[in-house]
C-alpha cells in the first residue's frame, strides 16, 4: 500500500543519525577551514555512539527497508556536513565484491578501495582514457603508467582500483581494472585539492609511473562492470545532495522564525510575501527530488533494478541542492554571506552533486535514451 | 513504512481508465473543447468508472484519496475537462462523506449512488482578480431561523448541471462550507463563462443572493468543518491531474520528435530536445509521488496542508513548463488546433491557477 | 552619445500609433473569434488616420530613426492586436526588391507578395524542401508541383513568392524562387488555419498543382537570398512579440491598481509580495527584451548590418513573450482566464513568436555558431 | 534620441581599462581572494584610471554615470572585488557631487583628487538577516548640537581602508544620510568578516555608537538629500558588476568547451552546451542595455528608480545563472580553485545579494 511514513524503527535511527549529525556540524568548519588535514576515522563523541550507516546497512527490523534507511541516514549525515565514523567503503570495494576471484576478494575484502576512473582529458569517456598497463614477460607483472584525477577517498584509502586501458601479452588491447596497494613504487597520490566546497571530502590526484603489480591484482572488471558501480551511487548522491539543500532549508526556516516571518502553507500565490512563497517553492524542489530518490531505493528493495530512477534521483538531488543552496543565500541577504554561519558553506558543499559521479548532463543522457530507446551512439 | 506499492485492486482500476482514457476519451477531448460541452455518452462513460460513486458508499473503506489521485491522472491523460467531471462530484462527496454530520451522509450520499452521471461542485473561487482562497467574501450571516448567504462564486464546473454546490463562505469570522441545492431561491447559474481552457467543462458563474439556508446545511451541522481540509483535498486532485496533461504531452512529443527528421536526423537525438524530454520524465515522475504523498495523508486522515501545497505548487510551475515546451517542440505545427497540445497548453494554465471546486 | 530618451517627434507617432492600437483592439476579439474573416485593407475608423509604419518607414525628421520608430510602432500595433490598415508589404516584396530585374521589379512592385517557404516536412531545413518546377520546353513555362505551410497573407496577398527546387532545361538542379500570381490555374489557397491565437492572422496552405508559370515569373532568389530576408524581420518580430507582452503587463498593472497593489521600485526582494515581486521580474524580461531590439535596430540605422543582434532581438522577444503572458495569467489568478478580458488573447497570441520565422532554437544556432566561429556542419 | 553610441572618449576609456583589466587585473585576482586583501599595487592601477577621481572633479561635465558603468564592467571582467574598490569611493564621491552643499563638496572632493588610492563607502547594509534597504534600523537623532547617530553597517567595502562613510540613517522618520569622519569618537571598524565572495574586498562590520555629528555632517546640509538616489546609483553599480563577472564567465568557457572533446567532439558542438553559450550571449547584453538605460538617467539628473530597480534585478538573476552553468561546463575542473570559474561564482552570489555600499 502506497504510504509515505517513517516507521518508529526507521524514526529511531535517523534521530540518532541526525544527533551524530549535529555533532558533526561543529567540526564542519574547522575542516572546511583546514582541508589538508583527514578527519578522524572515528571522532571522539563517536566513541560509544552507534554507526547509524552500519545500523541501516545491516538492517533493522520494522524499518521501511535497509536501502531507504541507508539513503535517509546518508542525507541526515550531510545535513551536519561531516560523518563521525569515516567509510570503510569505497566503491572500489563494490568491483572487488562484483567481479573479483574469491581469493581475490579474501585478501582485500578489509581494504577501504577508492575508484580511479576519471583523467585530465577523461571524465565520462573511456575513449580518452590514457593510463595503460603494459604486461612484463619477464617478471609476470603489470606496468602501469597514467594520472587518474579527482579521486575521493585518495588519500585515505589502502588500495585503488584503477581503470586502465591493458595491452596483453599476446598483443590484444581493451580496458579493465587493476587493484594497487598503498605504498607500491611508482603510485604516488597527489596533495588534497581545493576545492570551492566540500572541502573535508578527502579527493586528490594518482599518479602511476612505471608502477609494478603482480598479475594477482588484475581485478578483471570491464569498463561496463566499473561504471556500474555508479547505478548504485547514483540515487545515493541524491541524498547527499538533499541533505546539504535541507541543512540550507532549515537554516533559513529557522531565521524565518526568529524575524517573525510565518511560513503558512493555506494561502496561495496573492496571500504571500516574496520570500515565503520563493522558500515554499524551494522546499517543494526538495521534496520532488527527495520522492525520486525514495522511489528509486525502494526499487531497490523490491530487487526491481532501477533503470531510469536512478538517474532521476542523481539529476534531481544535484539540481535541487544548486538551487536550494543559492535561493537560501537570497532570500536570507547579505548577511547570509558571512562565515559566520553555516549557509555559505552549504552553498559551496551544495555545488558539487550535480557535477560529480556523472554530471546532471549525463544522467539526463541516460534517461532520454531510455525513453527514447536509443543507444549510446543514436544520442550523445 | 515507506512504499510505492499499488495494491491489486488499486493496479487494476488504473489499468482499467488507462484504457478507457486512450480508446474512449481521447478521441472525444477535441470536439469537447470545441462545443465546450462534454456529451452525456461521455459523462456516462465517466461514471462506469465507478470512482465516483465510491465516494458515496457507506463504507469508510471504499473510498480512497491514493486511488482518486492514480484514476484521475489516467483520466486527465485523456483530457483535463473529462478528470474534473469526475473530481468535481468527488470533491463534493468527500467533504460530505468526510466531514459531514450523520444526516447530511444519509440523505446526500445515496444521490448519487445511481446509475447515471450526476453532478455537484464545491464553489470556493470568486470573480475577482487578486482572488485568494485564504481571502473568501462571500458571506454567511446566522439568522433566526439558519443562515443568510451572498455572494458570488466563479469557475464552477459544470454548473448548469450541479444539483447541489458546496459553497465556502465567511461565518463569524470563520470559513465554512455551505451545501446549496441549486433549486433554492436566490440561487442564480450564470450563463457558461468561455475560459482560456478546460472549455469543455462550461464553467459558469454562480450567484448567491440572500440565499436562507437552515440550521443543517452547515457542513457538519452545529460542529462545522474544516474547509482547509476541503482545499487540502483540492490541491491534490489539481496536481493528480496537471501530471495526467503532463504525460499526454510527454506522450505525445516523444513519438513525434522521434519521426520528425531536422537537418538528417530525428529531433529527438539533438540534445537540446532530448533533455527536455528527459526533464519532462523527471518532473512528471516527481509530481506524482508528491501528489500521492498528499493524497495518502488525506487518506489516513492526517494534516496534508503542507504537502498538498507543495504538489499544487510543484506540478503548477512544472505542468506549465511541460505544455509550453510541448508546443515548442512541435513547432509551426504546436500552434496549430490540428493538434492536442495547444489544448493542453490552454487547460494547464487553467487548472495551474484554479483552486478549489474539486476534490481527491 | 549614449541615450533612452524619445524624442518629441518619436513621442508624437507613437502615440497615434497607440491611439490607433486602442482601436484595434476594440475589434480584435471579434476577429479572435472569426478567424475565417480578412481583416478590411483599412477600418473604417483609419481613414481619416495617418498610418503610422508608413510614417517611420518614411522617416520622420527630429526622430531617432526610421528602423528604431518602425519596431516600436510595430510593438504598439502589436498591444492592440490588431492593425487598422493591413499591411500591403509582404516578405516576397522584399526577395522582389533585392533581387528582380528592373522589368520585374517594375511589374509587381505594388503587388502584396507573401512568402512561401516551409512545408509539411520541412521548416527551416531547406533538404526537406520537396516543392519543385521542371522547364516545359514546348511552352517555355516552369510547372510547379508542391504544398507550402503556414503561409502568412496567404489570402489577402496578389501573389506568392515561392521557394522551389528546379529541374532546369539543361538538367541542372538548385533551388529558386517564383512569383506566382493568385488566378494562375493549379495554384490553389487553403481555408485559414485554425490556430491557438493570432486568429486575426491571415495564414493558409498553398497548393501548386502542375501549376504553370511564364519564365517572366522566375526571379531567380537562392535559398540564400530567400532566408536573408529573415536578417531584416527577425528584430521586428521580437518588436511585435513585446506588444503583446506589454499588453499583458498594462492589463495587471491596471488590476493591480484597481485592487490597491501598490507596485515600488525602492525596497528589494525582503519588502515585497510575493505577486509584486514577480511583476517587477516580469516587467524586468520586457525591458531586456526590448533593449536588444532597439540595438538591433540602432545598428541598422548604422548600416552596421547585425549578426548575433538580430537573432537576439527575436529570441528575446520571443521567450518574453511566453514567458510574460504566462506569468500575468498566474498573477491575477483563475479571473484572469476568462474572454471577459483581453488576457487570455495575449496568452494565446503571445505563443507564436518564439515558434514562427525561426524557432527560438535557430536563433540560438545562429548565435552560437558566430560567438564560437562554427559552421552550420560544426553545429547543428 | 535613443542611441547606443559611445563618444569617442568613452571608446578611449574602455579600451584603455579592457586592457588594463585582463594584463594588470586579472592575474593578481586569485591571490587577492586568497590573502582577502588587494595589494595596493593593484589599488594604484585602478587609481590611475582616474575613475575615482574624475568624481571629485569641480567640472560636472567630468562625472559620468554612463562612463562609470561601462569601465565597472570591464574591471570587474578582472574582478568583481577590484571593481567594487573603484565603485566604493565613486558611490561616496557621486553621492557628495550630486547631493552634497557647496561646503561639503569643497571640503571632501580635494581629497579625493591626490595620485594615491584612497577609500569611502556608502554604509547602508546592516548586519541582520532579511535586511531590506527599505527597512534601515541605525538612527540619527537630532540632538541640540547636531545629530547622534546610533547603528551598526555591515559588508563594507575594504571599511578598513576608509577615510570618510556615508552612512545612511532613519532620522525624523525620513532616510537620511550623513558623512562620518572614520577617526571620530564612537566609531569602530570591526575585524573583517570573511564571506563566501568578494573576500579580497576584507569586508567589515562598522559600528556607530552615541556618534555625535555636526549639523554639516547631513548630506545636502538643510536641505538634507535623496537617499533613494543613492541606492539607485548603487543598483545601477552592482549591474554593471554582475555585466563583467558574466562577461568573464562567458569567454572563459567559450575556448574551453571548444577545446574539451567529449565522446569525440568538442564540447561547445553538443546542442545543450551551445545554447547555453547563447543564452550567455543574450543575457549580458541585455544587461548591459538596461544599466546603460539606468546610468543614462542618473546621469541626466532623472528618476532612475525603477530602471536601477530593473537592471539589477534582472543582472542579479541571470548573472546567478551564468556563472552557475560556467561551474557546470568546466564540470570537476570548474570546482577546483585552480580555475577561476568557481570564484566567480562565489562573487555573483555576494554582488547580487548586495544592496548598497558603491556607486556609479
Amino acid at each position: 500500500m502506497i504510504d509515505f511514513e517513517l516507521t518508529t524503527a526507521d524514526e529511531k535511527i535517523l534521530n540518532s543519525a541526525h544527533e551524530q549529525a549535529i555533532i558533526g556540524r561543529r567540526y564542519a568548519r574547522y575542516y572546511d577551514k583546514h582541508e589538508d588535514e583527514l578527519t578522524p576515522a572515528e571522532f571522539p563523541e563517536a566513541a560509544n555512539l552507534p554507526n547509524p550507516t552500519r545500523l541501516a546497512e545491516e538492517g533493522v527490523s520494522g524499518s521501511s527497508g535497509s536501502r531507504i534507511l541507508h539513503s535517509l541516514v546518508m542525507l541526515e549525515t550531510y545535513w551536519g556536513g561531516l560523518a563521525l565514523h569515516r567509510s570503510k567503503w569505497g566503491l572500489g570495494n563494490t568491483v572487488l565484491k562484483t567481479v573479483a576471484t574469491p581469493e581475490q576478494f579474501e585478501k582485500w575484502k578489509n581494504h577501504t578501495i577508492a575508484i580511479a576512473i576519471t583523467e585530465p582529458g577523461a571524465g565520462s569517456d573511456p575513449a580518452n582514457i590514457r593510463t595503460t598497463a603494459t604486461f612484463d614477460r619477464e617478471t609476470g607483472e603489470w606496468v602501469i603508467n597514467g594520472e587518474k584525477i579527482f579521486i575521493s577517498q585518495a588519500q585515505s584509502a589502502d588500495a585503488a582500483m584503477v581503470l586502465s586501458r591493458f595491452i596483453a601479452p599476446d598483443g590484444s588491447r581493451g580496458m579493465t581494472t587493476f587493484l594497487v596497494e598503498k605504498g607500491t613504487p611508482g603510485f604516488t597520490v597527489g596533495p588534497q585539492l581545493k576545492k570551492l566546497g566540500i572541502r573535508s571530502h578527502d579527493t586528490c590526484n594518482l599518479l602511476f609511473e612505471n608502477c609494478r603489480i603482480p598479475e594477482f591484482n588484475h581485478i578483471k572488471g570491464d569498463f561496463k562492470s566499473t561504471m556500474s558501480v555508479f547505478n548504485d551511487s547514483r540515487p545515493m548522491v541524491g541524498a547527499m545532495a538533499l541533505g546539504v539543500a535541507r541543512a540550507a532549508l532549515d537554516f533559513t526556516r529557522e531565521k524565518f522564525a526568529e524575524r517573525g516571518i510565518e511560513i503558512s502553507y493555506r494561502g496561495g500565490l496573492r496571500s504571500r510575501s516574496a520570500v515565503v512563497d520563493r522558500f515554499i517553492r524551494l522546499e517543494a524542489i526538495y521534496e520532488a527530488a527527495l520522492l525520486t530518490v525514495l522511489r528509486s531505493k525502494w526499487l531497490e528493495q523490491q530487487d526491481v533494478p532501477p533503470k531510469v530512477e536512478a538517474s532521476i534521483a542523481k539529476a534531481a538531488g544535484g539540481k535541487a541542492a544548486r538551487k536550494i543552496t543559492q535561493g537560501c543565500v537570497e532570500l536570507l541577504g547579505p548577511e547570509a554571506l558571512s562565515e559566520d554561519h553555516p549557509l555559505d558553506r552549504c552553498f559551496r558543499d551544495g555545488r558539487i552533486f550535480d557535477i560529480y559521479e556523472g554530471a546532471g548532463e549525463i544522467q539526463r543522457l541516460i534517461i532520454a535514451r531510455s525513453i527514447l530507446g536509443y543507444t549510446g551512439r543514436d544520442l550523445r | 513504512m515507506i512504499s510505492f506499492e499499488l495494491t491489486d485492486e488499486q493496479k487494476l482500476a488504473q489499468s482499467m481508465v488507462r484504457d478507457m482514457a486512450l480508446t474512449a476519451l481521447r478521441p472525444a477531448a477535441r470536439d469537447a473543447d470545441d462545443r465546450e460541452a462534454i456529451p452525456s455518452s461521455i459523462l456516462d462513460e465517466i461514471w462506469s468508472t465507478g470512482i465516483v460513486q465510491s465516494q458515496a458508499d457507506a463504507d469508510q473503506g471504499a473510498r480512497s484519496a491514493t486511488l482518486n489521485a492514480i484514476l484521475l491522472e489516467e483520466l486527465a491523460v485523456a483530457d483535463a475537462s473529462f478528470a474534473i467531471a469526475a473530481a468535481a462530484p468527488i470533491g463534493f462527496l468527500s467533504a460530505i462523506a468526510t466531514q459531514g454530520s450523520p444526516a447530511q451522509k444519509k440523505n446526500l450520499l445515496p444521490l448519487f449512488a445511481g446509475d447515471k452521471y450526476r453532478c455537484a461542485a464545491v464553489a470556493i473561487m470568486e470573480p475577482d482578480f487578486g482572488f485568494d482562497v485564504s481571502t473568501i467574501r462571500t458571506t454567511a450571516t446566522k439568522t433566526r431561523d439558519g443562515y443568510r448567504l451572498s455572494g458570488i462564486k466563479g469557475l464552477v464546473p459544470l454548473a448548469g448541471q450541479c444539483s447541489h454546490f458546496l459553497v465556502v463562505a465567511q461565518c463569524d469570522g470563520a470559513s465554512e462550507a455551505f451545501i446549496v441545492d441549486r433549486d433554492i431561491r436566490g440561487v442564480t447559474v450564470g450563463e457558461k463563462k468561455p475560459n482560456v481552457g478546460l472549455r469543455a467543462l462550461a464553467m459558469a458563474t454562480v450567484s448567491f443572493k440572500d440565499v436562507d439556508l437552515k440550521p443543517a446545511a452547515r457542513l457538519g451541522e452545529g460542529a462545522g468543518c474544516d474547509v482547509q481540509r476541503i482545499v487540502d483535498s483540492a490541491r491534490t486532485a489539481l496536481s493528480a491531474i496537471m501530471i495526467g496533461t503532463s504525460r499526454a504531452v510527454m506522450e505525445f512529443v516523444m513519438p513525434y520528435t522521434k519521426e520528425r527528421v531536422v537537418h538528417g536526423d530525428a529531433l529527438a537525438k539533438k540534445q537540446t530536445i532530448a533533455f527536455r524530454l528527459a526533464d519532462m520524465r523527471i518532473e512528471t515522475d516527481a509530481m506524482r509521488w508528491m501528489t500521492w504523498k498528499a493524497a495518502s495523508i488525506l487518506e489516513q486522515g492526517g494534516d496534508a496542508t503542507r504537502q498538498a501545497q507543495l504538489a499544487y505548487t510543484y506540478a503548477g510551475e512544472q505542468a506549465m513548463w511541460i505544455a509550453d515546451e510541448g508546443v515548442q517542440m512541435l513547432g509551426g505545427h504546436g500552434y496549430l488546433r490540428d493538434n492536442p497540445v495547444e489544448m493542453w497548453y490552454r487547460d494547464t494554465r487553467t487548472v495551474s491557477v484554479l483552486e478549489g471546486a474539486i476534490g481527491v
